[in-house]
């Protein structure tokens, strides 16, 4: 076993969690993800896999959320799988089994950096900072949109003041930077 | 009649009785000569130059709103010659020539105010460039000067270089660049050629060619049928739409360009300012209203108005170079419709019928081009052949790949 | 402006990328006599109409397809949007 | 100074004292009023100059219509010119000082050009000037430049910050006055989701200005009332302070609301303003209506101004403009001003009503006449009446009303194809054409007039627009009086009479137009400027429009309007930048190993958005050529380490994957076994280079495709525009992982001994040939890509982990490469080394090179069908001269070869028409101990060793230089595959 230390999309040891009365913006490093995209007339068996994976196809703009993984929807016939890292590192290894031929299997765990944002103004704070009608959300939607000219996912989680978002990772810090404006500018 | 200091003083004293119409409103006659079609900038110029240099006789142009309606009377007014491909170069420096003479040639002030066009460059790669095209500048007789930061910070201390994303790393500057006063260029023409004996013929549409055997024998008009030997197309915006009528397929596209001015105030801005690292340039009228732009929209559109997404990209630029206009207020955005064309360059050509020729797909770089685009285009018309500084300005350059691509982006007309 | 994604439904046209008429679906075969003269044409002639316009789209920010849009250039009002790829399709291409 | 002016009543806080100041004197108002509140209820009249004859002005209106009364708005870097003292809220400690002037606001010597004003005329500029030539930047416009303008800008950085915003509707309302509460109250109460904005801090619009009852309440306290209920209701949003300035495609809306301009400073974090995306199904407009003036000599004074401002000030804000004042209308509005007035204990001269038919009142003097002239130079002391019979009369006042009837406030309907049309009863144009999509207009917009009419109007409107079904809700009682109204724009025989008063275009002015034949709307405006100040013309056109039609024998809607643009009142530019300033322009992306850069100090650089190490100084080193000079040498002699993540990566996968490549690389890939690597060429559709780099195939049915940096994003939607529109039915996946991996190049001689050490499988010559890859793992299980690539020309590798590795795996390599004395390097040793091995990069590749001009024309395979291959066999792009990539070296090892320079022939002219090509690239390298370039030269494949002359004039540069292969460096590529 290797003995390579992993850095959070912040450059640091330990995942950075700001806290405020009406906000909290907490980094998300537990997170290993990998994109499925079922192969041309492989439709069918791509959705099986994903059915007995995630218990069903995530359906357009939307997220089934259940343990250990979790998929939404990326893009036609494209989905995103994410599981905790610590019992799924080989995510993509694992989903190459499951899958076989019928998918192509894309390692995407270090292409995302993970806020969660929680608290009574996530609303307020969204409406600063993407254009997704945040008020319209169910548990389980997902819309990617832009966020200081950052393509990023924003999921809505079960919690009603809990969103999940997925940004490009090398932009983490700009990323940060702005949920932290936005949050500041509410308080 | 011609204009003065001595005669404004007269005419003020005797109340202003004297002042005469600066262009006649005549009916059209049945057959021309040469017909203009299109009464902006170009179709103008053109027409003024056929009269004057070229002693053409029997000319008319046709508009069919108001002189002046188009580009020429919505742009942001910036006259440059810093290109750099031979195709371009010597003909955007006849141009900036021919402004410096402009006022006295055609005794209107049309405010040719050379304060000087700065490039800003905020990386190496672009300073290679710039050295490129700056050399370009000065081997085809135009003025260039490379100005390190300082230079630059000492004309425009108010230039964010402090917390820059893109920091400035110098500029190229041509001096001789400035600004016009946008709609007297439309009016000087118009009365310059109006006085040489050029029929203007405002709300008169053009609505069909008469094509005969493959040659042109005139107009269809909402005014009626036009004769002509010789018919020129000069309404770049419009380019495809009139055409059509000839059954021709255009290398252009049509895209909103927006521009923007703010409220009027007091002297900040010397000359013109583009910035390298966003979509922003920008100078101050004489009025004091800082006039600026940026990119096209970037589809398709004949709708004379643009979108907020460009507003706010043209602003963050604009933030970000000079972050003290924060304050200022935008008074005003409006567009206009740009020939986009496949290479990002002009046509000044003859077309495939007889008589018919056409002046078109000038992109956004249509205002600065006005004088050497009619003076070209009436070398054409008059003598039939290409003026030596646009005979790279031919249809065939397409199909044959001698391209003018300064900015590289190949066939997509929004990139250019 | 506001594209009505067929699977996503209203997106802000920001979300996206322009890149001309969607006749640039239809490439001609590079095997042709007429090639040459072809690929000319489709490279750089456009129809460019003061009207409705097919048009391609990128949701660059959003799902990754392309798209075709029928836009009217006059009043940018959009009767129609599918998925390029079904038009491609639909226009017969193949490998 | 007392608030003298000061009456009873108003919706303003007594209770709470605001010390202001303006032009150095000190001045007290109360909350809820606005500057120009505050200093007429002190007996200011005069708040401002002119825009070009400096006449003294006080404000025409109480609202953001106003042209006159503009000052400069707080000091220091806050600093706001042309500020509206009309719309400015006071708040305590607010300062301002008046504008365009020199000298004080009494006495400003360029009220000189008041006295020159028949010289000064419309377009007098375009006449003269001319001569000499070159005095117009010299002594001409400076002076005009210095003289025009109005207020100033600080020139210090904007301090504030400005959010931006999305929010989404059902139902957006553009003005909370009777119309707009009525139809909030009728969708509020349904549930919709509605947004209701006012451009004021006070809900209510006229009802705040106006004394008649909604039912059994004050129209102010009706509107209180209704917005405490709307604030109650969760699905609506009360939006004050806040200007819809843009109806724009699709029912998106541009909004600003001014979160802290009425404080003295933002609190800490918030930002001063903020724009709103309004993104609504459906919208109505309820702006209400703006009234106009009356054209008359010197109808400019300060104390002129609308019948409708003078019973805002009284009615709302609790202020008589003058204790004495007369009224000039044109219809029963200025009946209503004087009745308000003389309710409030102010005087009225009289009131001079042009129609025969006005109605009489034993409240005050009716005079059937109308008003020709006035006096009082810096503000309003008498009026000229030139009665109906002709005999004159003059009236005593500090303040005149102008009534001039009313245009519904159309501007945003015609933000997109609307084009107002006229209605003869109103005498104002009212909303036509094609409105925006999804809105409708109602109340006073719509040219209903009347209280009553505006409440049913709002009220119907919502319910249609939402197809609501049930009954309205019950309205109150309200005025429903009709609109008698004698059309009159502008006293016979005036001359100096104002239309626009902000850019002092007279009557005058707009009849010199049309004599010099500038007769259409738009020649109008552009020539003499009319409607073009700050206010674009909402009290002036219409006036110039009458005029106009008047002289040209035509109907006012034959001769039209000009267009309506946003924004509908100035906005900060700065509200439009958002948060994208300074550093958070763009965001920046950050390379894996960048923590470990900074700990070496390297020096950064922007590459696109990307920052990266530029080079690593150490300590001793003077100068950047010396840090680059030794990682140049180090790498070529030992080994070195760069990270090259930024490269963009397509994960290419499917069972037609390599089918795929082979149409959008113009060389083939078919055949490339698993394992392997190929450098591969990208044209576009048009025969130019789109891009280059590497395709590794790790699977029969995977690739990996790399992109130059800054062409990641444009190449990647080019093969998804090739896969989706052009070969749909192949079976390929395309995903951009170029953030997934982190991906260092190891290079030079002792790159594979240092590697050795951490990739757990055999990567000898044998095992791992040059242009190998192979999925791997390192230090022990840790999943890796393995490439033996190389950009420098020595026996190297790029090895790349999941980006969460990569921060451990470069201090792992440098840890493993210490015994060769590992040398980091940056983006100025990569590219020394790419040019000393003749790649072509960013500079080469500029979207006019083809495949020939890098002498890579056999590449573009003739045995298939690739992008662009057809297109590249243009005859203009294969010419015989055409450039092709050189060498470049200085004859005299000391000179410099520097890029942008143009190559000419030894001897011979030296300009334009004898240009042989120029240099893209150029560097010094440090194995060969002198400068070295690449550049494109004219037949440059047949001119090796020919003599040239480098010339930059822009820099001063003229050397002697010799052509060469590009390749300068172990042309034979031993050391790749050593």
């Amino acid at each position: 076993m290797h003995n390579l230390r992993t850095v959070t999309a912040l450059g640091v040891a330990a995942p950075r969690i700001d806290r405020f009365d009406h906000i909290t913006l907490a980094e998300n490093d537990g997170l290993a993800l990998a994109s499925v995209a079922a192969r041309l007339g492989k439709e069918a068996a791509c959705h099986a896999a994903l059915g007995n994976l995630l218990g069903g196809v995530p359906d357009i703009g939307r997220t089934i959320l259940r343990d250990p993984e979790a998929g939404f929807w990326m893009g036609p016939e494209q989905w995103m799988i994410g599981a905790p890292r610590a019992t799924h590192e080989h995510l993509a290894d694992q989903l190459k089994e499951r899958f076989g031929d019928a998918a192509s299997i894309t390692e995407q765990s270090g292409a995302w950096a993970t806020f969660d944002v929680t608290g009574a103004m996530m609303r307020e704070m969204s409406e600063r900072l993407c254009n997704v009608p945040i008020r319209r959300m169910i548990a389980g939607d997902v819309q990617r949109t832009v966020i200081h000219q950052l393509g990023c996912f924003v999921i809505r989680r079960e919690a009603e003041d809990h969103i999940r978002i997925l940004g490009p990772r090398a932009s983490a810090k700009n990323l940060h930077h702005a949920l932290l404006t936005a949050a500041l500018a509410l308080a | 009649m011609r204009f003065s200091g001595l005669r404004v003083i007269k005419e003020a004293l005797t109340g202003h009785k004297g002042w005469t119409p600066a262009w006649r409103e005549p009916e059209p006659q049945a057959r021309y000569d040469i017909i203009i079609i299109g009464g902006g900038g170009h179709g103008l110029a053109t027409a003024y130059y056929l009269a004057k240099e070229f002693k053409q006789k029997r000319i008319a142009v046709l508009e069919k709103g108001w002189i002046g309606g188009g580009n020429v009377g919505r742009n942001t007014t910036i006259i440059r010659s810093n290109y750099l491909l031979d195709g371009n170069e010597p003909f955007y420096e006849m141009s900036l020539k021919l402004w410096e003479g402009l006022e006295q040639d055609f005794n209107f002030n049309a405010m040719v105010s050379q304060r000087g066009i700065l490039n800003l460059i905020h990386s190496d790669a672009q300073r290679d460039a710039f050295i490129r095209r700056g050399n370009a500048m000065i081997l085809n007789g135009a003025d260039a000067e490379m100005l390190t930061t300082a230079q630059i910070k000492a004309r425009y201390p108010f230039l964010n270089t402090d917390d820059a994303r893109f920091p400035i790393k110098g500029g190229l500057a041509q001096h001789r660049g400035g600004t016009v006063r946008h709609d007297a260029v439309a009016w000087g023409y118009a009365r310059g050629a109006d006085s040489l004996g050029v029929d203007i013929i405002q709300n008169c549409e053009v609505t069909g060619f008469k094509i005969e055997n493959g040659k042109a024998l005139g107009v269809d008009t909402t005014r009626g049928f036009i004769g002509a030997a010789k018919i020129g197309c000069a309404v770049a915006g419009s380019s495809s739409r009139l055409m059509a009528h000839a059954n021709m397929r255009l290398p252009i596209e049509s895209h909103v360009l927006q521009a923007f001015v703010s409220e009027g105030l007091k002297p900040v801005l010397p000359g013109v300012v583009t910035f390298g690292a966003g979509h922003f340039y920008v100078s101050q009228s004489d009025k004091g209203g800082l006039v600026f732009g940026g990119d096209i929209d970037g589809y398709n559109s004949y709708a004379q108005r643009g979108n907020l997404p460009v507003v706010e990209d043209v602003c963050e630029g604009g933030m970000a170079i000079f972050p003290a206009f924060g304050r200022a207020r935008l008074l005003r955005m409006w567009g206009g419709i740009m020939d986009m064309s496949m290479d990002g360059s002009p046509i000044i050509d003859k077309t495939h019928i007889d008589g018919l020729y056409f002046n078109g797909g000038w992109c956004y770089g249509g205002f600065k081009a006005t004088p050497a685009s009619g003076m070209c285009f009436a070398h054409l018309l008059a003598r039939d052949a290409p003026h030596p500084n646009a005979t790279a300005y031919r249809f065939d350059r397409f199909e044959r790949g001698l391209l003018i691509d300064e900015k590289g982006m190949g066939n997509q007309p929004n990139l250019h | 402006m506001i594209i009505n994604h067929p699977l996503l439904g209203p997106r802000d046209s920001a979300e996206f990328t322009y890149m001309g008429d969607a006749r640039l679906i239809d490439r001609p075969d590079a095997g042709s006599d007429t090639a040459a003269q072809d690929f000319y044409d489709y490279g750089y002639l456009r129809d460019n109409p003061a009207g409705w316009h097919e048009e391609l789209w990128f949701h660059e920010a959003g799902d990754r397809s392309w798209l075709v849009v029928t836009r009217n250039t006059l009043t940018h009002e959009i009767s129609d949007v599918k998925l390029a790829r079904d038009v491609a399709r639909s226009r017969g291409r193949k490998l | 100074m007392t608030q003298k002016n000061r009456l009873a009543g108003g919706q303003i806080n007594r209770a709470k004292t605001h010390k202001f100041m303006f032009d150095g004197k000190h001045y007290t108002g109360h909350a809820g009023d606005t500057l120009a509140s505050a200093l007429l209820a002190n007996g200011v009249r005069l708040m401002g100059r002119s825009f070009k004859y400096h006449r003294p002005r006080g404000p025409l209106t109480a609202g953001s219509e106003e042209p006159n009364a503009l000052v400069e708005l707080r000091g220091g870097a806050r600093q706001e010119p042309n500020t509206r003292a009309t719309t400015a809220e006071l708040y305590d400690g607010l300062l301002a000082r008046s504008q365009n002037r020199i000298g004080s606001l009494r006495f400003d010597l360029l009220a000189v050009n008041d006295r020159l004003s028949n010289f000064l005329t419309a377009g007098f500029y375009y006449k003269t000037f001319m001569w000499p030539a070159a005095f117009w930047e010299k002594v001409y416009e400076p002076i005009i430049r210095h003289a025009a303008g109005l207020g100033s800008l600080s020139l210090k950085d904007d301090p504030d910050t400005y959010d931006k915003g999305f929010l989404h509707c059902d139902l957006l309302i553009i003005g909370a006055g009777p119309a707009g509460l009525a139809a909030a109250l009728t969708a509020g109460r349904a549930g919709l989701d509605v947004i209701l904005a006012d451009e004021d801090f006070r809900m209510g619009g006229r009802l705040n200005s106006e004394t008649h009852s909604l039912g059994d309440q004050s129209g102010a306290d009706w509107a209180a009332a209704t917005v405490e209920e709307l604030a109650s209701l969760p699905n609506v949003r009360l939006m004050a302070r806040t200007t819809i300035i843009g109806a724009f495609d699709h029912g998106i809306y541009g909004a600003v609301e001014r979160v802290s301009d009425h404080m003295h400073t933002p609190d800490a974090g918030k930002p001063r303003q903020i724009l709103w995306r309004i993104y609504t199904k459906r919208t109505i407009l309820a702006a209400g209506a703006i009234e106009r003036p009356v054209a008359f000599e010197n109808n400019d004074r300060p104390g002129i101004m609308l019948g409708s401002a003078l019973r805002t000030y009284a009615n709302r804000y609790g202020v008589a403009v003058d204790r004495r004042v007369a009224i000039f209308t044109n219809n029963d509005d200025g009946h209503r001003t004087a009745a308000d007035l003389v309710a409030k204990g102010v005087k009225i001269a009289a009131v001079v009503d042009v129609r025969e038919d006005a109605p009489r009142s034993l409240d005050y003097e009716v005079l059937h006449g109308e008003i020709k002239d006035t006096k009082g130079r810096l503000g309003l002391t008498f009026a000229e009446v030139r009665l109906a019979d002709g005999t004159m009369r003059t009236l005593e006042c500090g303040a005149l009303g102008l009534s001039g009837g009313w245009n519904p406030n159309v501007h945003l309907t015609c933000h997109q194809r609307g084009r107002p049309t006229w209605n003869e009863t109103l005498a104002a144009f009212v909303p036509g054409g094609m409105l925006p999509a999804g809105m409708t207009v109602a109340g006073a917009a719509n040219g209903d007039m009347s209280t009553a009419a505006a409440l049913r109007g709002g009220a119907k409107a919502a319910q249609n627009a939402m197809d609501l079904k049930g009954k309205l809700p019950s309205l109150p009682q309200a005025e429903d009086a009709p609109v008698n109204l004698k059309p009159f724009w502008y006293v016979e025989g005036c001359n100096r009479a104002w239309l626009d008063q902000q850019n002092d275009v007279t009557v005058k002015d707009v009849k010199l137009s049309h004599q010099e034949g500038y007769r259409s709307v738009e020649h109008l405006k552009r020539y003499t400027t009319l409607g073009m100040a700050t206010d674009q013309g909402k009290t002036s056109n219409m006036g110039g429009l009458a005029i106009m039609a008047e002289l040209a024998g035509k109907a006012i809607p034959e001769v039209g309007t000009t267009i309506f643009r946003p924004p509908y009142t100035p906005t900060a530019i700065g509200v439009f930048g958002g948060r994208h300033r300074g550093k958070d322009f763009h965001p920046t992306r950050l390379t894996p190993s960048h923590t470990w850069a900074e700990e070496q100090g390297a020096v950064f650089v922007e590459v696109g958005n990307w920052l990266r190490a530029q080079w690593f100084p150490r300590t001793g080193e003077t100068t950047w050529r010396e840090s680059v000079d030794r990682e140049v040498l180090a790498t070529r002699t030992s080994v070195g380490v760069c990270d090259v993540t930024t490269l963009g990566k397509i994960d290419v996968q499917g069972t037609d994957a390599a089918a795929f490549l082979n149409k959008v690389y113009c060389n083939g890939f078919a055949k490339l076994p698993v394992g392997r690597v190929r450098y591969g060429l990208m044209l576009r559709e048009d025969g130019i280079v789109m891009d280059d780099g590497t395709a590794a195939r790790l699977a029969e049915d995977h690739f990996v495709v790399t992109t130059t940096t800054a062409n990641a994003l444009p190449v990647y939607r080019h093969m998804e525009f090739v896969r989706q529109c052009l070969f749909p039915d192949m079976d390929v996946q395309l995903i951009s992982t170029t953030e997934a991996w982190a991906q260092y190049a190891v290079a030079g001689p002792n790159s594979r001994k240092v590697l050795e050490q951490i990739v757990d499988r055999d990567i000898s010559n044998d095992a791992f040939p040059f242009m190998a890859c192979a999925n791997v793992t390192v230090c022990g299980g840790l999943r890796a890509r393995l490439f033996r690539i190389s950009f420098s020309g020595e026996l190297a590798f790029e090895i790349a982990v999941p980006m969460a590795y990569g921060d451990a795996l470069i201090r792992r390599i440098v840890e493993a490469g210490a015994a060769f004395d590992i040398t980091p390097y940056g983006t100025e040793a990569l590219g020394v080394m790419r040019m000393e091995k003749g790649h072509a990069a960013g500079n080469e590749l500029n979207g006019t090179t083809t495949a020939a001009n890098l002498g890579m024309g056999r590449m573009v395979s003739t045995a298939k069908d690739s992008i662009g291959a057809i297109l590249s066999r243009r005859e203009g792009l294969n010419r015989a001269d055409d450039l092709r990539q050189v060498g470049i070296k200085p004859v005299n090892p000391r000179d410099p070869v520097p890029a942008g320079a143009h190559l000419m022939n030894e001897s011979g002219v030296i300009d334009a028409a004898h240009d042989q090509g120029y240099v893209t690239s150029a560097c010094y390298s440090p194995n060969l101990g002198h400068a070295i370039a690449l550049g494109f030269l004219k037949d440059g494949a047949n001119r090796m060793g020919e003599r040239m002359r480098l010339v930059s004039p822009l820099t001063g540069v003229n050397v002697d230089v010799e052509i060469t292969s590009p390749h300068f460096i172990d042309p034979d590529g031993e050391r790749l595959r050593a």
